[in-house]
């Protein structure tokens, strides 16, 4: 498993990407490599050259991707402003720092070449699963079904566009691609494709019966992303456990936050 | 002032003998909030800090509270893990030998009863790799136990005398800072046998999630601990240091060296990193660091000589 | 989610009938906080708040502590002035006249001996603008006094007790948080015959200025106060509701109306803001908006309605 | 007296003068206007979207000087970098917003005619004299002697000079002005221009030997302006006591920051 940092790192951009969404970019020297599913503790907020104890807790974001750039790489990460933490992330300028632990977490495992690959996406869970496809590309057949409440709401579309692979879309409101659910399009690419991977990640409804569908589906094996609050991220604090099948806990952020989806007691997910 | 004579840090004698444990420097891991040190690895060479003491044990494994376990507050954090911990046993035969040579370790005691808490002392004693025991009776989240012991003078005196018939080791009791007069508390541990104290646990606390209307935590009580803590946690360390001899271990909210410095000042002996180790994995290699760039930095090249050394007097205070 | 109708603020019932004494909104100003009120004239028109608790009242007047009295620390203060006060007479001759009429005042009462409580509280029954009582049983920062009271179960009985004696007034008490178990203090209030109980005053605390290795403040101990402590009175809060049946006054880092919406679930009947007079003189004002807001939005035409309204049942509170 | 307002001020500018010292412009409508020697309260750093509680007290600083500008007033304040609270302060950005009360206290007496003024600054007592002395300046004969302990530290230098007053310079290295303490000029003043108005502003022994001097100099007045750490700055908290001659307290927010001379005990100052 590739080794952590923990580092302050230099912000080299954090850019608005419409509504809530930014996209950060962070210069990190001897950067390890990371593997599709991993994530990274960003503290809130640009590090002043003055201690400031509140927002305490760093905040999980998983890896969009990672550009080797002279000696380290920039590290990119595509969120969403929610709430007091990512506001005061999102305030962070260029040449300012943010302190980085990571990279953390069991990632993806790399997908069979014998299967089609599906990735199903829903809002701040995109991210968690643009450099699976980038990677899974080369490997086998893949198609990305991209779900969210409005076509703003699609993080990263653009990106996963670009990528030489199939992408469909679902809104509710039909403001982009089919209106209705991601997981009705995963359904109907189940039963055209038959057997495949499924790798899941977004709202906890949205995950579950993407589980469901590939279960259904003979021969079919999936993965999810989940998330849980988290306070250290390398399994020392145990806050982020939830309810694992058959059953006792297991953590998001060193078990997880890939789980086979047969592992999950979806009923106790916070 | 006191003469800013600027040394350098490594000529500061840092070595600290704590309740019958010596440490190459007063800064050790807080139970609960370091593992069971190996996640620590990666990070930084546990040999460079004083010692850690590891996640309060059981006689059986434990697997804790359902979610939420965890939630932020203003400069601190709430928890209710529930005690989840691998258990006495799968301690010693998994998780010691995963730990470098020449780490002091403390294992931490809990448990529901008297004699549980005495046979899980008596397991950890012989063990080559455990320098000394923690009695955790003050877990302020758990029903059953450590509310109760640490919270109840005569309770209190219970325990540590059966846990002083049953292990041979140092003895440590760490207080609940839930109590009306925590000097009375650490008497009781003095009293009993006791080689130190530490504290303080997490102060009990609450927290509500507007969203649902509920309490943030699923246990509905947790405990606050982080830099919102420490003034609580010195306070305390002053008010014990008062009152007994035994060494104080100084636990509650510290972030840097000089944090470290206040509860040498107030009494403390040594002092144990926590919260601060989430947000910052190096947190307690740079607190130990930090203690001796300050001592080196105003003219104290033996650390001990700042034990205790808070003027209080009132007069010029100001 | 509560089906977030969003009703206009001004259709919410924000009366509250508060241990004897009606307010027009459950947002009082907390003793010490507020000095005498007319302060914060310059910045908002007092009416418009439940009503103030003064700065608390000895019989004599009182000079209180040298500097440093004050200091900052992680989201909260420390304090120890030493209730300085102008003295009971001084309050009703000359700052009671200076404030408008229609605010409701309560005043807080603190004294060294229980008959000087009971004198104290004597002169300033009958006095017209003077609309309750609030007995400081637990300043955490005077040797004599408020400390022995709050603390010992005892001793606050027969404070309790004497003060119900000397007044018709509504009597409110107001209680330590540096207890084993506030509850218990809640319950022995109610027993005396207190109207209401106040809670949390400061939580008892340290800080060590590290350039002159001394106490931050003169008096060496002080308490703790803002954000930092929200949590603890949040819970103690929490407990009290459960243990009593007079109406609770929640305190305790306060800041917005959302924080103050979390002590009404908790089982506070209307709340105290403190620490947060000084950050912000409009701060009293927008925690009753806020709540209002809050109520209005969330479809709660009363905010008796919210009082003890926390869902603290295990199953599926995570 | 003024009545005190509490807004979000919009940064104008926050520069550099160099070494630890900045000068902050603030906008400010409906600013009632101000008399030398008042203050405000600042809270540390520029007000986030998301509230955070650390540094939690507001930093009472000086007003410097206020420009009428549409309607309202640019609002300055000349500090220097000390700690936590100025730290957060100086990476306030234009157009950022900075929590303000005020402005506070009691300001100076105005000058009598008959008699020459005589102000005394050093250290960032410095910046509470430049209003008083632009408006000394029309009325009696105005001469200001400024120290510190290197040139660099004579907050404030250029403005005092842009003025039309004599300006006096002491320096512990000699590197601006007399090599000395700033007392000596003002004793080698008094005693050549008699009986005189004298405001001191800056470290407490500076404004104690000026007080001493002003005495000794039958019919000289002698006022100075006290610092104390605030948590409100109108009067409330108490927490700015400090004792006052012949006994008791006496509250640097609100009885002062300005005060007689001869009704402060300067032993007991923090
Ligand atoms: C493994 C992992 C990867 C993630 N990757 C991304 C990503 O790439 N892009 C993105 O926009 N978001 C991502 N998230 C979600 C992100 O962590 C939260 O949106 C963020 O923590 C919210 O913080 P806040 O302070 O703005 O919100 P607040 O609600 O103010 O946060 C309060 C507390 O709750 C925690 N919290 C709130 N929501 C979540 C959540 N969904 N997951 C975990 N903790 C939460 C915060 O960390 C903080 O401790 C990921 C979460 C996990 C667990
Ligand atoms: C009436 C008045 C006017 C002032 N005018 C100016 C001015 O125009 N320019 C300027 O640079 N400084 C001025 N000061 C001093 C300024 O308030 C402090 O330098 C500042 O508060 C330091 O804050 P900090 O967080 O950087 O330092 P820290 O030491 O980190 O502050 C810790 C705490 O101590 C308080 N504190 C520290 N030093 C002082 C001090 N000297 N006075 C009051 N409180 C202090 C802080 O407010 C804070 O609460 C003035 C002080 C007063 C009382
Ligand atoms: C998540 C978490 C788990 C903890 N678990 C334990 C434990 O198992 N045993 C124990 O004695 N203390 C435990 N503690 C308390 C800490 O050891 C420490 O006493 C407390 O957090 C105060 O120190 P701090 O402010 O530096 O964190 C735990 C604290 C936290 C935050
Ligand atoms: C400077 C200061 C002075 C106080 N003086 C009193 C007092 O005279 N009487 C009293 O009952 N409480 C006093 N308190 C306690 C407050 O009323 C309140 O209980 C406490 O600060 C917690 O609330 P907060 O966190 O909102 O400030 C004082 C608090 C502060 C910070
Ligand atoms: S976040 Fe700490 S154990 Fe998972
Ligand atoms: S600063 Fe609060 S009374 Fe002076």
């Amino acid at each position: 498993m590739t080794r952590p940092l923990r580092l302050d790192a230099p912000v080299v951009e954090n850019r608005d990407e419409g509504g809530p969404h930014r996209r950060l970019r962070l210069r990190v020297a001897d950067w390890p490599g990371f593997e599709p599913g991993q994530f990274v503790m960003l503290s809130p907020g640009a590090r002043s050259e003055a201690e400031r104890s509140d927002p305490l807790l760093p905040r999980p974001m998983a890896v969009y991707r990672a550009e080797p750039c002279d000696g380290g790489a920039l590290v990119e990460i595509l969120y969403k402003v929610t709430g007091r933490g990512t506001t005061l992330l999102a305030e962070a300028r260029a040449g300012e720092r943010v302190r980085m632990v990571g990279p953390l977490g069991r990632p993806f495992p790399a997908p069979p070449p014998e299967r089609p690959v599906l990735l199903v996406g829903g809002g701040t869970g995109i991210a968690s699963l643009f450099e699976l496809a980038a990677r899974a590309a080369d490997a086998a057949p893949v198609r990305v079904l991209l779900g969210a409440r409005t076509a703003a709401d699609l993080m990263g579309r653009g990106d996963f566009e670009a990528l030489d692979l199939e992408v469909g879309l679902a809104t509710e409101d039909g403001s982009a691609g089919r209106r209705g659910l991601v997981t009705e399009l995963l359904e109907e690419a189940l039963d055209r494709q038959g057997a495949a991977s499924v790798y899941a990640c977004g709202p906890t409804g949205m995950m579950r019966r993407a589980a469901e569908l590939a279960a259904a589906q003979g021969g079919s094996c999936c993965h999810v992303s989940l998330e849980n609050t988290m306070a250290c991220g390398f399994g020392v604090c145990l806050g982020c456990a939830v309810p694992r099948r058959p059953g006792g806990f297991a953590l998001v952020c060193c078990d997880g936050p890939v789980f086979a989806a047969e592992a999950v007691a979806w009923a106790g997910l916070p | 002032m006191g003469g800013a004579s600027v040394s350098a840090p490594g000529r500061v004698d840092t070595r600290v003998e704590m309740g019958g444990v010596t440490l190459r420097n007063p800064v050790l891991t807080a139970s609960g909030t370091f593992g069971y040190g190996a996640e620590f690895a990666p990070f930084f060479d546990l040999r460079r800090i004083g010692g850690l003491v590891a996640k309060s044990l059981t006689l059986e494994p434990r697997s804790g509270n359902p979610p939420a376990r965890i939630a932020e507050t203003p400069s601190g954090m709430l928890n209710a893990i529930g005690l989840e911990n691998v258990g006495v046993d799968a301690f010693v035969a998994e998780k010691l030998p995963a730990l470098p040579e020449g780490v002091p370790v403390i294992a931490s005691v809990f448990e529901t009863e008297v004699d549980r808490y005495a046979e899980v002392c008596k397991r950890l004693t012989g063990v080559p790799r455990v320098s000394g025991l923690e009695l955790n009776a003050s877990c302020p989240h758990v029903k059953s136990g450590g509310i109760e012991f640490g919270q109840n003078a005569r309770l209190l005196a219970t325990l540590v005398r059966a846990a002083r018939r049953a292990s041979s080791l140092p003895l440590w009791v760490k207080l609940s800072p839930n109590v009306t007069d925590v000097a009375e508390m650490a008497r009781v541990c003095e009293g009993e046998g006791a080689d130190a104290v530490s504290l303080i646990n997490t102060l009990q606390a609450l927290d509500v999630d507007l969203a649902t209307r509920r309490p943030v935590l699923h246990n509905v009580l947790g405990g606050l601990s982080g830099p919102a803590i420490r003034p609580v946690a010195l306070r305390m360390v002053w008010q014990a240091a008062r009152a007994v001899a035994i060494p104080i271990c100084g636990i509650g909210g510290i972030v840097t060296g000089e944090d470290a410095v206040k509860f040498l000042l107030c009494g403390a002996r040594a002092v144990q990193v926590g919260t601060a180790n989430y947000l910052n994995p190096l947190a307690a290699l740079e607190v130990a660091q930090g203690i001796e760039r300050w001592a080196g930095e105003h003219g104290f090249p033996r650390l001990a000589d700042l034990v205790g050394r808070l003027e209080a007097s009132r007069e010029g205070s100001s």
